[in-house]
């Protein structure tokens, strides 16, 4: 267990930058879970904290010592692959026991923390089976037994659910979370499934095109995004983004017309109007009824669309002309050209 | 004690082979010096080959078998020691003046012989007396014109699809013992005799023109068949396909023991109105090679001692149908009534004493022959497919050859 | 995508398909010194260094060295047991090139190796389509079609020279009863033909299991995929299957090439031994038997450059024709 | 799957019963002409069906060619051969695929360019390497005064000690056989396409290249290493060249000479039926090994994915 | 278009069965949702009706005609794999044009078609390259092309999205829905996706082991699960299925106990207490705030876990003991050997 801490951390391949300088504690015990879009570099950076990819510039610092130069052999550090990459050739028990023999362990210390994790995980049963004669979500706990049997100082995991089904995905992640608090180990979690960033995570990072756009638990980041990439990003479906100035048919109230966006999260569309509420007027194009609640896709008269969630079945029906209200508070004001929030 | 080893690479095979593994058995049981070791590394050429290839790397066996047509490569090679040399450095006694006239004609250098005679042959006229009786005829003409006519008969009768056959080494026994026996010169110098200045004229000789013409005609008339790969041509006649053959008296270990009918020889045939000459030697010698210790060179003259003893001269002939290379050896079988009970094993050495050798018939000493030969062969068969005509083809094969000797002439100039 | 990668590797494993290969594979290689590393590597020359000593040293000996005496040949006229050597400059490509001879066996060669290479790529095509059409008895069938594949190439010749003998071969017979004429001893063009049938059919097996192997990975979804789409079995195996398997088909094609240029020497050697009138001497049989039997140590080795060139070129023209059009990517 | 198209199948069909056919038609007819006394195999028309001599012409030629002492030489060469290029190759493209040092294109070029010539074209030279392998030893040691240097201050011969022939051994008839970059590339092609993150995944659990090598490589290269050994199995049986030109010592023979030895040239009684029975069982081997691993054939030139 | 019918449909390898027995009408133009667990026979049964697999027994009716033994090629089916398998080595035009060359259309029919598909699905611009050089999104939407292209009688898909990742999957879900209905055609859907299931399905089948559980639209299935089964595989969070005879700190106020199982859905779980309600009391586990919700893991006292859904962030702490309260109307019974609903 260790904090890890990255300054001014930068990669690049070639000349094209994929990193362009991260600045991050990690503090003890801390469960970071970096989000983003596709190829924004959050694989590498993990990569460069593994030691698996070498760092151009910055530093990185794990338990205080700066480890840039250091094998990852040596780092103390375990890592959960998106695929597993469990060794195809051995046995559960061999893939567990692999790490804690290269490093010299006696016999009877690897037979217990073997053991021991196969016991927490609850994979003895599967402990003399080849991995590919295990199901996807066995061979993710064997993945995250092969990371806990070493008691290293933090865990990096690169989307390790992925590659489950829905159902697995939540169950896992669940797991994932009691486990890493059990244990209390550092970990750096890689995501961009959004439910499992909101729950994982004690602190949210966000990244986009190689910087970070925001830090901050997940509430925080939900609530308050600070730039207009966040809040698009964050939250399922997505927060609604109306360009100020193409919004003809929406009654601001009060507010005043400007040049700016404004985002309205699905959940804050009501069809009851409160005081002050702003009002949308649309067409609904599609009511999506998903159990407790249902998406209503709807479509404003100047071609934006917008998507409101209501619980229960909605009262209405396609093709109907509506007016939504949202709550003055429930608004977030972005500045349109610099993208950073302004209220 | 250890024996000493000493190896020897030979180019026999089939019956001729099991004789040689007999030979050798019986030097090694008479004495308990010596262990000579006889490998068979394939053809004459092979064997050649595989030589210089040991040769160059200092791998080289103490005992070489060469064939004729490999004496001036082996002769100039510079990596022999001569056999006399050898013997009387070993201390053993041969009598060089005993060896046969036509045989110390071809391998004596300046008096001695550069390698000791072993298996020297000459081509015969091989023929199944019960197809010829068939067809009408007692015994095979003396001339090529008789004997096309038998040949054409026989094969017009029915009594056979096939007249003759034609053997792998027919450049030998057919084209150059032929230009030999008509006095036809091959090449200028005395066949390479009087120098390394000699050049290949056997393409303005319309005998040897002829000659291939009419191997040429016979085979389209599918008279004179050619065995091909994967079938030998001896073969050929002795399961009674083909009426004639004409090759090597060493058939006679192969015909001898593999003819199931009334078979017999004679004579090559010569051209009508010409008195036939000597007919050429073939087959092999025994060449002893630089580079090896004494005890081997001991090994080596012991085991050439045995060689050229009359005893091993006779059983060898016997066994084999090479003509006895001794007088000695001659005389005694000629002693034991041999030639009258076996009268085809005569007709080699008969053949090869006929008349006073010419410059044209004392055999061919040309540098680099088997290429030469080689190129004479890939012609001949162009004529054979129809693609040349026999005199195209015999000047493009000693325009190439002559390129061949002026090569191997440049190389051993200063010699 | 693994599979063309390996079963464009596999080949090289044979004889002398190396040179197929290895070019095939320059492919992936080089413009950056980074082709052909892994992502995750390690650094450590020492190690790396000793890890290739073994072959480096072994081709050093036995390749580097040995070539560059061969080479050198090229230049000089020399007495095989090595007493004289003569430089001679050009002098033996002067002379090959000026031979008729010499130009046949070349003229030969090449379309001796295009037609042997197109016909066993065809059959090997037809057999593993079939192959992988049937169900039943599978197995067996390529168990047997894969047979020649275990006999030595000396026993295949003297096999089917035997058979096509005009005078006692069982097949040459059968040939002969059909009123055509057969006479592989004569007939410069039966000859050829022989020795394009014994290539092909020593060396079919071994496009055949690679393109068994092949086609059994063109993703069965795709050939699903291809069926909805209304397309029966034939046209699916030239319109999906076959353009899926084109690196397979681009490298068997390289491989049989080397085949015809180098491994077809056996065969020959067994079957006509470059006859009649050279009509089937090919360039590597011509480098043998004057080098090796003939011992014209200098002419072989000129011929040895010409053929190493020839190669060269061959394998970059097909390079050029093919390559493009070959997808890697599945 | 919904797919009847009996007029496909027994084309199908046919075309493989033909192919089967046409492949197996040389090989029967070598057993029938090994099932024959010599005389019978000298008939023509040559017969269609077998004689009764297949187990005497096999006993025969068994002995008649030695071949007690031939398989087992063949033997030792061959696995020499596969064992000695598996192993050589698999490391050096280890070294390649999975190293970064100065010169690594280099060595990958020098190892490439041994493709281009093949044995036949340089066998004299290939001859006289092996003949006196440590020459280009002493031609250093010569030409950079070593050997003058240690001559005078030790006194000792070093030209004389330099002297190694492998002419009639085994490693002689092995090691030029393996001189060669083919099986490199191929290992070289499997390597790449094993998942990086399995070497990632190794290092992460303390594994340096050797341990990554043995213990995660090699394991993984099991069904491309059987399926090149095959393919080296037979090319090491069915070598003819190199041990004819090589051995001199009847006893160093391998089994392949031996049938040639067998196989009837001019002059000689036409032992056909011998040396076509003598082919049944030198081909054995080779044979055996394609049926019994023809799966794993198949499974190593598809399959290389993981 | 077409009506598909399914009669005691049937599949066997070897001796395993696969499906069981399937008894299934699709109207013409209705869009059906096939889900349930990994294994359940999905595949297979979508793969019977494309003809791809044979049946072993049962019928098979296509527009009325019995297709048991008709060749994939004439069925008119067409099928959105799960990768795609769209045909690496030809364009994206190629691709759609493949199945209309096969059929022998006349060129102008293709081109216009093939360029009508492409409007649809905005594929336009990339219509000459290869797949390799496309997205996965839009991969997924020239798949599509190439089955709408031809205008077959059904659609087939089989899980078609999953291969997406979270945000494009939300995308291209509402796109499948919006074109399902533009075209009417008969369509059939497997995921295993809680969410495609519920928004794309007109009615939903859920199978388990190679038989239906039940039939039924979203909303029937979602609130009234006719087995055990179903109650706990439709809904995410998963329904808490409470064993009565185990669960003592339960008041379940008038219910008298009896042996059976509740299923109670997380977003029934309240805080407050409302009339006649039953009232669970149990330790909070884990508290994951997701935004618009949190999910709060219960553990009451027999050891039996409970999730409840609620809105906003929680008022409470992890630790914290706490009563829940559910109405009595949002109780699920469950007969619990058979497994069938009793209310
Ligand atoms: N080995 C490499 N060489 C060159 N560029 C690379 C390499 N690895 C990654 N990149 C580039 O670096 C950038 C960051 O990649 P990275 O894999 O870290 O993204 P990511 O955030 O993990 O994406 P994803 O969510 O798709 O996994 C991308 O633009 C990628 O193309
Ligand atoms: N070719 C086959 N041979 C034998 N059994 C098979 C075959 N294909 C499928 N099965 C078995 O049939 C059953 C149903 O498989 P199917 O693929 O239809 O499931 P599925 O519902 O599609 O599952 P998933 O959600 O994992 O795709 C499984 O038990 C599977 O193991
Ligand atoms: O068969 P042989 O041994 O008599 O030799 C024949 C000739 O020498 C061939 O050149
Ligand atoms: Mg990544
Ligand atoms: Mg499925």
């Amino acid at each position: 267990m260790a904090a890890i801490e990255l300054v001014d951390l930068k990669k690049n391949y070639g000349t094209v930058p994929a990193v362009k300088g991260i600045d991050l504690s990690v503090s003890d015990g801390e469960m970071i879970v970096l989000v983003g879009p596709s190829g924004c570099g959050k694989s590498t950076l993990l990569r460069m904290i593994a030691g698996l990819e070498s760092v151009t510039s910055g530093h990185l610092r794990i338990a205080g010592k700066d480890v840039g130069s250091v094998e990852p052999a040596d780092r103390d550090i375990a890592m959960v692959f998106q695929n597993y990459a469990l060794y195809p050739h051995m046995s559960v028990r061999q893939n567990l026991e692999y790490g804690l023999k290269n490093r010299g362990f006696p016999r009877q210390d690897i037979a217990r923390r073997v053991a021991e994790a196969a016991a927490i995980l609850e994979i003895e049963p599967y402990l003399e089976r080849r991995p590919r004669q295990l199901s996807g979500g066995q061979r993710q706990r064997v993945a995250m037994g092969r990371a806990i049997v070493r008691n290293p100082a933090a865990f990096l995991f690169d989307e390790p659910l992925s590659n489950l089904d829905a159902k697995l995905r939540v169950q896992m992640r669940v797991e994932i979370r009691k486990l890493q608090k059990r244990l209390g180990t550092t970990s750096i979690y890689v995501t961009h499934d959004q439910l499992e960033a909101m729950t994982l995570a004690d602190r949210l990072v966000v990244m986009n095109g190689g910087r970070i756009e925001q830090i901050g638990t997940p509430i925080e980041v939900y609530e308050r995004p600070q730039t207009l990439f966040v809040a698009g990003f964050i939250g399922s479906p997505p927060m609604n983004l109306i360009d100020v100035g193409q919004a003809d048919n929406v009654d601001w109230g009060e507010l005043p017309p400007q040049t700016g966006v404004v985002g309205v999260r699905p959940n804050a569309v009501r069809t009851t109007p409160t005081k002050g509420a702003i009002r949308f007027t649309g067409v609904v194009e599609l009511i999506e009824p998903i159990g407790g609640e249902s998406h209503v896709h709807l479509m404003l008269d100047r071609g934006q669309a917008l998507i409101a969630s209501v619980p229960g079945k909605a009262g209405i029906a396609e093709g109907d002309r509506v007016n939504w209200h949202v709550d003055r508070a429930d608004l977030h004001c972005f500045d349109k050209s610099t993208g950073r929030r302004t209220d | 004690q250890e024996r000493v080893k000493v190896e020897w690479w030979h180019a026999l095979s089939g019956r001729l082979g099991e004789v040689v593994d007999k030979l050798v058995t019986d030097f090694n049981g008479s004495q308990d010096q010596y262990e000579v070791v006889a490998v068979h590394k394939g053809n004459y050429e092979e064997n050649m080959a595989a030589m210089v290839a040991a040769y160059r790397v200092g791998q080289q066996p103490t005992i070489i078998q060469a064939a004729e047509r490999g004496f001036m490569t082996m002769l100039n090679s510079g990596a022999v020691v001569p056999v006399p040399t050898l013997m009387e450095e070993q201390g053993h006694d041969v009598d060089w003046n005993d060896f046969i006239a036509p045989v110390s004609g071809f391998f004596l250098v300046d008096g001695v012989p550069a390698a000791l005679p072993f298996n020297s042959s000459t081509p015969i006229f091989w023929y199944n007396r019960d197809m010829f009786k068939k067809a009408g005829f007692d015994a095979p003409g003396e001339t090529w014109q008789e004997v096309e006519k038998q040949l054409y008969a026989i094969k017009e009768q029915g009594v056979s699809e096939c007249s003759m056959a034609l053997a792998n080494d027919f450049f030998w026994s057919l084209i150059e013992n032929y230009a030999a026996l008509h006095d036809q010169p091959y090449g200028t110098l005395a066949n390479g005799f009087d120098g390394l200045g000699t050049e290949f004229v056997f393409n303005k000789s319309p005998l040897v023109v002829g000659q291939l013409e009419r191997l040429s005609k016979w085979m389209d008339d599918d008279v004179l068949q050619i065995a091909g790969q994967g079938l030998s041509p001896e073969q050929l006649f002795t399961s009674g396909t083909c009426a004639t053959y004409v090759a090597s008296t060493a058939a006679h270990a192969g015909i001898g023991s593999g003819a199931q009918f009334d078979w017999s020889a004679t004579f090559l045939p010569h051209e009508e109105g010409v008195e036939p000459k000597n007919s050429t030697i073939g087959g092999g010698a025994l060449w002893v090679l630089q580079g090896k210790s004494d005890e081997e060179y001991a090994g080596a003259a012991a085991f050439i001692d045995f060689v050229a003893s009359p005893e091993t001269q006779v059983w060898w002939s016997k066994q084999t149908g090479y003509v006895p290379v001794t007088t000695t050896a001659y005389e005694a079988l000629k002693a034991e009534g041999y030639f009258e009970e076996n009268p085809t094993r005569e007709i080699a050495i008969l053949q090869l004493s006929r008349g006073e050798p010419t410059e044209n018939s004392r055999g061919f000493r040309f540098g680099n022959h088997n290429q030469s030969m080689q190129l004479l062969v890939e012609e001949i068969q162009g004529v054979w497919t129809g693609q040349k005509t026999a005199q195209e083809a015999l000047d493009n094969a000693a325009r190439r050859g002559n390129e061949i000797l002026r090569q191997y002439e440049r190389l051993h100039a200063s010699q | 995508m693994p599979r063309s990668n390996a079963t464009a590797g596999i080949g090289g494993a044979d004889t002398r398909p190396p040179l197929a290969i290895g070019i095939a594979l320059s492919r992936l290689l080089p413009k950056t010194s980074e082709a052909g590393l892994k992502t995750a590597h390690f650094s450590k020359p020492g190690l790396a260094a000793a890890l290739l000593a073994p072959q480096l040293l072994i081709l050093l000996f036995f390749f580097f060295i040995p070539s560059y005496k061969a080479l050198s040949l090229a230049f000089v006229q020399v007495d095989p047991f090595g007493a004289r050597e003569i430089f001679v400059g050009f002098a033996n490509f002067a002379q090959l090139l000026g031979s008729p001879d010499y130009r046949q066996s070349v003229f030969f060669t090449l379309w001796f190796t295009v037609i042997q290479a197109v016909v066993t790529i065809a059959l090997a095509l037809l057999f593993a389509f079939a192959t992988d059409f049937v169900i039943r008895g599978r197995g067996l069938y390529k168990s047997v079609i894969l047979m020649p594949y275990a006999i030595a190439p000396v026993i295949s010749g003297v096999l089917w020279a035997f058979l096509f003998n005009p005078a006692v071969g069982p097949l040459a017979q059968f040939i002969q009863s059909l009123g055509i004429p057969w006479d592989p001893n004569r007939r410069p063009f039966d000859a050829q033909l022989l020795v394009i049938v014994a290539s092909v059919w020593k060396h079919i097996c071994y496009d055949y299991i690679f393109l068994v192997a092949a086609l059994l990975a063109v993703p069965q979804s795709l050939l699903e995929a291809a069926k909805l789409d209304g397309a029966r079995p034939v046209r699916r195996f030239f319109t999906i299957s076959l353009p899926l398997v084109t690196p397979t088909i681009f490298f068997l094609m390289v491989m049989n090439v080397v085949y015809g240029l180098f491994e077809t020497f056996g065969i020959i050697d067994a079957v006509t031994r470059g006859g009649p009138a050279g009509a089937t001497n090919t360039l590597v049989y011509k480098v043998y038997q004057d080098g090796f039997v003939q011992l014209n140590l200098g002419s072989s080795a000129a011929q040895s450059v010409i053929l190493m060139i020839i190669a060269i070129l061959f394998t970059v023209l097909q390079f050029r024709a093919l390559e493009r059009r070959v997808n890697y990517q599945v | 799957m919904i797919e009847r198209n009996l007029g496909l199948t027994i084309f199908c069909h046919a075309v493989l019963l033909l192919g089967a056919a046409a492949v197996c038609l040389p090989l029967y007819f070598a057993f029938v002409a090994g099932s024959l006394t010599l005389q019978e195999v000298q008939q023509t028309p040559f017969p269609w069906v077998p004689g009764t001599h297949f187990l005497d012409n096999i006993a025969t030629a068994w002995n008649q060619g030695n071949f007690s002492r031939l398989y087992i030489n063949s033997l030792i060469v061959t696995v020499g051969i596969v064992v000695g290029k598996l192993m050589i190759s698999l490391i050096a493209a280890f070294a390649i695929t999975y190293f970064r040092f100065p010169f690594r294109m280099t060595a990958f070029w020098l190892i490439f360019v041994s493709l281009m010539l093949p044995v036949e074209v340089r066998i004299i030279p290939t001859y006289e390497a092996v003949a006196d392998a440590a020459g280009p030893l002493r031609w250093f040691a010569d030409i950079t005064g070593i050997s003058w240097l240690v001559g005078s201050v030790t006194g000792y011969q070093l030209e004389a000690a330099l002297q190694w022939n492998m002419v009639n051994t085994y490693s002689g008839l092995i090691l030029p056989l393996i001189a060669s970059a083919s099986a490199t590339f191929l290992f070289r092609q499997f390597f790449l396409t094993v998942p990086e993150e399995l070497c990632e995944a190794a290092r992460l659990d303390g594994a340096g290249p050797v341990k990554f090598f043995l213990d995660i490589l090699l394991p993984l290269s099991r069904a491309n290493i059987a399926a090149l050994s095959i393919i080296l199995f037979i090319y090491g049986w069915n070598q003819y060249l190199w041990p004819l030109l090589f051995t001199t010592d009847a006893e160093m023979q391998t089994a392949i000479l031996g049938l040639k030895h067998l196989v009837p040239v001019s002059d000689a009684e036409p032992a056909w039926n011998i040396a076509m029975s003598a082919a049944f069982f030198v081909m054995l081997p080779p044979a055996v090994i394609i049926l019994l691993m023809q799966r794993w054939f198949t499974k190593g030139l598809v399959d290389s994915g993981k």
